[in-house]
């Protein structure tokens, strides 16, 4: 019993992680149909962000972890909102080539944080209380996975208020359908694809900063490892759906601790199978309406 | 200047021919190109730098055919690599076939497995696709490095030369197999332009263009589109197995989705949907790839202050900076650029719009 | 004469890099339909397009005696332009009200006008718009253009393929809007037009090749004939008595 | 320093030719940092062994570097380049992958190939070109052996990644400490996986009398995290390996409960060569890690080499190495005949608090014997 | 109707999510005889037309094609025995040129159409029936031209040029004249007019009440998913419902 409560609550915890990753992606592929395959990078950078926040403060105090959360997040949403305006913007309407760029830009930044930081990982401490763990049913829960729960949760929660009650999440509901209509409304709906990209890299920011105390480390390859999953829980949840997204992370990650664990550690493997069978049974994914 | 625009189709051939000359007597003269390729023609570094070439340019051959011919989107190319490069490699070791019968084994082999998975994932199609792919060749990475008894796992698996004849070992003989990588990419490119000018190949066009209406017609575009999956699949195995050849061995990276988005960002370098884009793209990313790594570690860039230093002195961030500077001014890739130059600043008549761009547009629908 | 409100003047534009309107020259005025006809392809909606920037064009525009031809196709929009497209181009996953409230500029000024114009889209105001029927997704196209205050619309063909009944309903409420607001109209049904127009400008290959009074140009037989391969009568005899 | 354009050997003023030591190893890509200390390692092991001249008997020492950024690829290319231009000698290599297709250039091209520091034992007795400059993984295993006592009867659980490297670990702790009577188990992990509190789960419900933890990569902090956070550590002896100094971070709340095996550290001897290393080293701004001595030694093997064999007669050369014993900075080395298997001493180790950090402190030095590899047999 | 029905279909329903789109619809078409199909927007002529040629599979209900059930068979397979159609919105090869367009469709007709061996050629059938088509449709003068860019209009001939180039024995048109050019549209006319007169049979749905009324022999009309009547044009005209619901007063 206490193993599987352990298995689900660590489960969802790095389904929570997925979940900060996919989000952003699952967004911006619903808005403009890009694949950003950048978006790892957003996040390690986030966490690098936190990082020297953690190096420059007591690195064990809350309010550190709390400084370099929000710097993460803003770090991130400022690199990702400077990528789209710099680069996706001026690939209007070719979504291949906006691919192809953000693939340029995931092997150029992973290289360049090679570069200033360094090959080896930077290993990362917070609180103590997060190291600790919290005893339910009788399994021993590592207290960063609340953590972890909570923000994705809170994410979720946010970004599906701003598109449903806010002006910018009607802009950019209706952009996902038909740009240049929304333009022929009068509206400039490029500040919606910053604003989506920025929200986006937000997320993939803060994910950063809870992956590093997670992993407990920061190293150049932490987004793109996470990346894989993220694009595997966005298509099982269905391309550009969010609460999709949400369902696949937490069934993903959870199938994955039970069959690491019961299965002989063929977690992955069984992610791949449960990819390809929903593919071919549902080939729009969970909750996907487009093919 | 029209020069290309007017070319007839033969004329193509014939430059292509000359080239393929060049090519194949380059081993046996003294070229050097200081900057660019580490020592003269006929040194065996030069050639094996130049074969790596040619094997990324059939690789890439084949992946047009999948990609700018077919429309189909695969991220997982690179398991069909792996598997010809693995299969020979396993089959020259626990049996004693000589190397043309291991071949031939390993080919049946790719075939029954590309057109297993390939019928699986063509149920898919688009993004949906590239999902697919991709999770079979990680799947196929993972068993690759989880079974190091077979296949030496991370460490790779090394060439059992006891078959293999002795004019393709050693690096003396690094021109042979520079033969044999120039051999390959001539059926190859031969293989895939018959392909895109045969019935099927005008039938794959069209599914990629609108699925949909080819089936109103009356055609199952399942098969077109599987047997276009299974002889890029084919392909990509060859050459998978000449790279095995050529390296003496080959590692997990080849089965791995970077692998695949190295040979994507190939074609897109070239230009998605030329052919002669392919092949060049092919050669100028070998080059620079294994230039740039010269390059980075240079003194003149030891010498810089580190804000330029830093950057500098990574090949990939290079690499990287490069390509997005190529997608962002070069639109259709080299082909591209170099259709644009030949073409002027001339008004184009809707008629002769260029097959390429169009097929640009239209991929785009596809992602 | 009132100055006119669009002047377009050697208006050029290119789609995918192509040149899809050579040289187009003529003026709206500040009252009334004014029809743009033309046969298929002659670039009537890559001049509306080209008019509002949605594809690139060059050339002058002028609105309301301001050039607007370097302006991006939301502030042109902004400054008083209605668009109505071809293919209508709602917002399948919003709902009706949604729709709405995206288009409305400084709180949507025509409400009343809308409402009172298309009771049916009220009692659907939750309905999500992709399930729709033809004719009410046109309804919802127009409103959206109607629900401001502008100084001119632009239609294109917004009896496209709707049932007889419904292009009544459409056309009378164009009517009805053009009492208030300047319309250019792109249309090919020549009974809307001809209960519609007040003036007629004529493409062809990219080019005017007639301007003038609607009815003028619509009992010439010679004219239509000559430029849009029908006369009116010929078309209406089965349709009037239907 | 790179001239891989330089073609054919040069000479120096004094008429005897320069011999060409190629190195090929990591200066980017993932294990950039394993060859930066390699490297650091290799130019105080050739100050060392030519008494600051860089010459051997009058010959210059010309070496010339290529970055194989962890790519067989970029290696082998760099390698026929190399064995293109007439060169002999190639050294280096911190990936396992890397030095098996070396290690075949080697033989199919007949020069002379020292491998260091990847540890893969199949480089050991793969064929008489190729040599290593430093430990293999069963030397690491038999280490851990000895924390155990007697194993027999023992059982032993060996946590590891599922990759040639974990198998290997795996397979050599079973080959040592099987043979010894203990029972041998293994608990293999997949490579990306990033949650570790199952595994640490399974640990527990094993109940061992000794876990052997064979890690490489950066998940290895959140893996001691769960282990930690799981009580494993109340529960089993656990014994791995220690790794270079940015990794004596990684342990988390279990640095001080770890026994750990090491293959070198700066204090791990003391005597005059690692004296001279960490001198030379220091003054050239670089610090002793995990893999100095391999390149270190790597360079007195060159020298000897050359010594014998004047840099060009490839079968004098190997003979010169097989057999040689030879001080280096981990104390003596001996390079076994029959399989060019490196017979050296290991170390016992734990960590000890030092302000916020932590560093090694020496527990006991495990004869060279005690650990040394069954001979492969060709 | 003595002779065995081209086309029948019997108690046709398609439910989407709740709601009937399709409603218990019954009906046959005679061989050679065009039967119009008129209704309000959104009555659900396409929805029937995608359940004939099989891009919509019904809840409930047959399609029968010369006899046959084919309900279970595949799009390209109930193509291949004679059913032929268009789309509302035009769905063509966007890439390909006009006539490689045309010329697809009769190489499927033809056969062998996925051959890796066979290379089209300037003078074979397949293209001389292509270049026939759209001399037919009035689209010679952009045989070369990219179907993508073509416009509205003259898309919508081309794919009836590509409907023609497969031979189909039974033939859904799915509002033909939308968007066409008030010029053209007597020209179509005809254009569908011959190709019935050689014996096809064709359902139409169109909005243009003078051509269906100068066309059809028989009208169906559909309102909220149902069959509301299906007569002669003359009877159905004169039906004050289908008048309420659909006809209006003339302008
Ligand atoms: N996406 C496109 N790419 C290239 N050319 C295009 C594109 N769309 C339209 N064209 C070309 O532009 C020209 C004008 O098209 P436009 O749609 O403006 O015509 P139109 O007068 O509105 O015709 P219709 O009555 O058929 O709607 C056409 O000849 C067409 O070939
Ligand atoms: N996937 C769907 N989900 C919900 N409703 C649908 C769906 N597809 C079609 N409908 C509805 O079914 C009805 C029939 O649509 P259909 O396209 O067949 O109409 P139509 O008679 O062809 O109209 P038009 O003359 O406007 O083309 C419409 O009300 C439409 O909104
Ligand atoms: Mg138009
Ligand atoms: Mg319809």
């Amino acid at each position: 019993m206490s193993t599987i409560v352990l298995l689900i609550i660590t489960g969802l915890g790095l389904g929570a992680l997925y979940f900060l990753v996919a989000s952003g992606l699952s967004l911006i592929y619903g808005l403009m149909g890009v694949l950003n395959f950048a978006h790892g990078s957003f996040l390690t950078l986030g966490a690098f962000a936190g990082l020297e926040i953690a190096r420059r403060m007591d690195g064990a105090s809350w309010i550190t972890l709390f400084a370099s959360l929000v710097v993460g997040a803003v770090v991130g949403a400022v690199v990702a909102a400077a990528t789209e305006f710099f680069l996706i913007r001026r690939l209007y309407n070719r979504h291949i080539e906006q691919v192809l760029v953000t693939v340029g830009l995931a092997l150029a930044t992973v290289a360049l944080f090679d570069g200033i930081w360094g090959t080896d990982p930077t290993y990362v401490t917070g609180p103590a209380w997060f190291s600790e763990t919290t005893e339910i049913l009788g399994a021993k829960v590592p207290n960063d996975r609340f953590v972890l729960i909570i923000a994705a949760v809170l994410v979720l929660l946010g970004i599906v208020l701003f598109l449903k009650f806010t002006r910018f999440g009607l802009i950019i509901r209706a952009g996902v359908e038909n740009r240049s209509m929304v333009t022929a409304l009068g509206i400039d709906v490029r500040k919606a694809f910053t604003v989506v990209f920025a929200i986006g890299g937000a997320a993939a920011g803060l994910g950063g900063v809870l992956a590093s105390h997670y992993f407990g480390y920061v190293s150049p390859q932490l987004g793109g490892s996470l990346l894989i999953f993220a694009f595997i829980v966005t298509v099982i949840g269905g391309l550009g759906s969010l609460a999709g997204a949400a369902i696949a992370s937490a069934l993903v990650a959870v199938l994955q601790q039970f069959a690491n664990y019961y299965l002989g550690g063929t977690g992955d493997l069984t992610v791949v199978l449960l990819l390809a069978a929903v593919l071919l049974i549902r080939p729009t994914g969970l909750l996907g309406s487009k093919a | 200047m029209k020069l290309l625009t007017h070319m007839k189709p033969w004329m193509w051939w014939a430059v292509g021919g000359a080239i393929a000359v060049f090519a194949a007597l380059l081993p046996l003269i003294n070229l050097s190109i200081p900057g660019i390729l580490p020592g003269p023609t006929y040194t065996p570094g030069t050639l094996q730098l130049l074969a790596l070439a040619l094997l990324f340019s059939s690789l890439a051959l084949s992946y047009h055919l999948l990609f700018g011919v077919g429309g189909m989107l695969s991220f997982g190319h690179a398991l069909y690599f792996a598997l010809g490069a693995y299969g020979l490699g396993i089959v020259l070791k626990t049996t004693q076939l000589s190397l043309v019968p291991a071949m031939g084994l390993t080919v049946a082999a790719v075939i029954c497995i590309a057109y297993l998975l390939g019928a699986l994932s063509l149920r898919v199609t688009g993004i949906s696709f590239a999902m697919v792919t991709l999770a079979f060749a990680q799947a196929g990475n993972v068993l690759v490095r989880r079974n190091p008894q077979i296949t030496g796992g991370d460490e790779g698996l090394q060439l059992e030369t006891q078959n293999v004849p002795d004019f393709l070992l050693g690096v003396l003989n690094t021109r042979n197999l520079y033969w044999v990588a120039l051999a390959l990419l001539i059926i190859v490119f031969i293989v895939v332009a018959l392909f895109e000018h045969s019935r099927a190949g005008h039938v794959v066009t069209a599914t990629r263009e609108n699925e949909l209406r080819v089936r109103v017609i009356g055609i199952r575009p399942f098969m077109v589109k599987l047997v276009t999956f299974s002889i890029a699949s084919v392909l990509a195995a060859l050459v998978g197995m000449v790279h095995l050849l050529l390296q003496s061995g080959v590692t997990a990276r080849a089965s791995s989705a970077d692998f695949t988005l190295t040979i994507l960002v190939i074609v897109v370098l070239g230009g998605v949907g030329s052919r002669w884009g392919a092949v060049v793209g092919a050669i100028v990313y070998t080059l620079l790839d294994q230039r740039l790594t010269a390059l980075a570690s240079s003194d003149a860039i030891a010498g810089l202050p580190a804000i330029l230093r830093i950057p500098l002195s990574e090949p990939l961030f290079i690499l990287g900076t490069l390509f997005i500077l190529v997608v962002l001014f070069l639109p259709g890739g080299i082909a591209g650029a170099v259709q644009r130059m030949d073409k002027g600043g001339v008004r184009r008549n809707p008629a002769k719009e260029t097959s390429s761009e169009i097929a640009r547009d239209k991929i785009e629908e596809v992602t | 004469m009132t100055a006119p409100i669009l002047r377009v003047e050697g208006l050029g534009a290119r789609i995918a890099g192509q040149q899809v309107v050579e040289s187009v020259t003529f003026e709206v005025p500040a009252r009334g339909v004014t029809a743009l006809l033309g046969r298929n392809g002659v670039g009537k909606t890559s001049t509306l397009k080209g008019i509002l920037g949605l594809i690139e064009r060059w050339g002058a525009v002028e609105f309301n005696g301001e050039r607007i031809d370097n302006l991006a196709t939301h502030r042109i929009i902004q400054s008083g332009i209605g668009y109505v497209p071809e293919d209508r181009e709602v917002f399948a996953s919003l709902s009706v009200a949604e729709n709405m409230r995206l288009a409305e500029r400084n709180g949507g000024p025509n409400r009343e006008l809308v409402d009172e114009l298309f009771p049916e889209l009220l009692a659907r105001a939750g309905q999500l718009a992709g399930t729709l029927s033809g004719g009410q997704q046109q309804m919802v196209s127009l409103a959206r253009a109607l629900v401001n205050d502008n100084t001119l619309l632009l239609i294109d063909e917004p009896t496209k393929g709707l049932a007889p009944l419904i292009v009544l309903d459409v056309t009378t409420a164009l009517g009805r809007a053009a009492e208030a607001v300047p319309i250019l109209l792109v249309e090919q049904n020549l009974q809307v037009v001809r209960a519609l127009a007040d003036t007629v400008v004529v493409l062809e290959s990219g080019l005017v090749v007639f301007t003038g009074p609607a009815n003028e140009f619509l009992d010439n037989e010679e004219l239509t004939t000559e430029l849009l391969g029908v006369h009116l009568t010929d078309v209406g005899a089965t349709g009037d008595n239907a | 320093p790179t001239s891989s354009d330089a073609s054919g050997p040069s000479t120096n003023g004094a008429g005897l030719p320069a011999v060409d030591v190629s190195i090929i190893t990591s200066q980017t890509g993932p294990l950039a940092a394993y060859g930066a200390t390699y490297l650091a390692g290799w130019d105080a092991g050739l100050d060392y062994a030519t008494q600051g001249t860089g010459t051997v008997d009058g010959r210059a020492v010309n070496v010339t570097i290529a970055d194989d950024a962890g790519d067989v690829d970029k290696a082998v290319t760099a390698a026929k380049t190399v064995i293109g231009q007439g060169k002999k000698i190639i050294v280096g290599t911190a990936s396992s992958g890397i030095a098996l297709a070396l290690a075949e250039q080697a033989e199919q091209n007949k020069i002379l190939y020292i491998s260091g520091p990847a540890a893969a034992d199949g480089v050991t007795g793969i064929n008489a070109h190729t040599f290593r400059s430093g430990r293999q993984s069963y030397q690491d295993v038999a280490t851990a052996g000895t924390f155990i006592g007697d194993p027999k009867g023992k059982s032993i659980l060996v946590f590891a990644q599922n990759t040639a490297f974990g198998q290997g670990n795996v397979a050599a702790a079973t080959a040592v400490l099987g043979a010894k009577g203990a029972t041998v188990t293994s608990l293999l992990v997949p490579e990306d996986a990033t949650e570790f509190t199952p595994f640490a789960q399974q640990i527990i419900n094993a109940t061992p009398d000794m876990v052997f933890v064979a890690w490489a990569g950066a998940t290895s902090a959140a893996m001691w995290e769960s282990l930690s956070q799981q009580g494993v550590f109340d529960k089993v002896p656990v014994v791995t390996g220690l790794g270079n100094v940015a990794t004596y971070g990684a342990y988390g709340a279990a640095s001080s409960k770890i026994s750990f095996l090491n293959h070198y550290f700066a204090g791990a001897t003391d005597n005059a060569v690692n004296t001279a290393m960490i001198a030379s080293l220091t003054k050239s701004g670089a610090v002793a890690d995990l893999f100095s001595p391999d390149g270190f030694n790597a360079a007195v093997m060159v020298v000897q080499a050359i010594r014998a064999g004047g840099g060009d007669d490839v079968a004098k050369m190997i003979t010169s190495l097989e057999g040689w014993t030879f001080d280096g900075p981990k104390g003596s080395m001996t390079i076994r005949a029959e399989d060019h298997a490196m017979i050296q001493p290991m170390f016992q180790v734990k960590l000890v608090a030092d302000g916020a950090n932590w560093k090694p402190e020496l527990v006991d030095v495990v004869d060279a014997q005690v650990v040394t590899p069954p001979i492969v047999q060709k | 109707m003595s002779a065995r029905p081209m086309l029948a279909v019997e108690h046709l329903c398609l439910s989407i999510g709740g709601a009937r789109i399709i409603d218990d619809v019954t009906f046959a078409v005679a061989p050679g005889e065009m039967l119009g199909v008129i209704g309000p927007n959104g009555a659900g002529k396409t929805t029937l037309f995608n359940l004939i040629s099989g891009l919509l599979a019904p809840s409930t209900g047959t399609v029968f094609l010369n006899g046959r059930d084919v309900t279970a068979e595949p799009i390209h397979k109930r193509a291949r025995a004679g059913l032929g159609r268009t789309f509302q919105t035009s769905s063509l090869f966007t890439g390909l040129t006009a006539t490689e367009n045309v010329r697809l469709a009769a190489q499927a007709k033809l056969g062998a159409a996925t051959s890796v061996i066979r290379f089209p050629r300037r003078t074979d059938v397949a293209t001389t029936i292509a270049n026939d088509r759209l001399a037919e449709v009035g689209l010679s003068h952009h045989a070369k031209t990219i179907a993508g860019v073509l416009s509205h209009g003259d898309k919508r001939k081309l794919e009836i040029a590509m409907l023609l180039a497969t031979d189909p024995r039974v033939i859904l048109l799915d509002e033909p004249m939308a968007g066409v050019a008030s010029g053209d549209v007597h020209g179509l006319t005809d254009v569908i007019r011959q190709v019935h007169a050689s014996g096809r049979t064709v359902l139409l749905v169109e909005h243009h009440m003078e051509v269906v009324l100068g066309l059809v022999d028989r009208v169906a009309v559909m309102h909220h998913g149902e069959l509301l009547a299906c007569d002669t044009p003359t009877v159905v005209m004169a039906d004050p419902a289908v008048q309420a619901a659909y006809l209006g007063a003339p302008l």
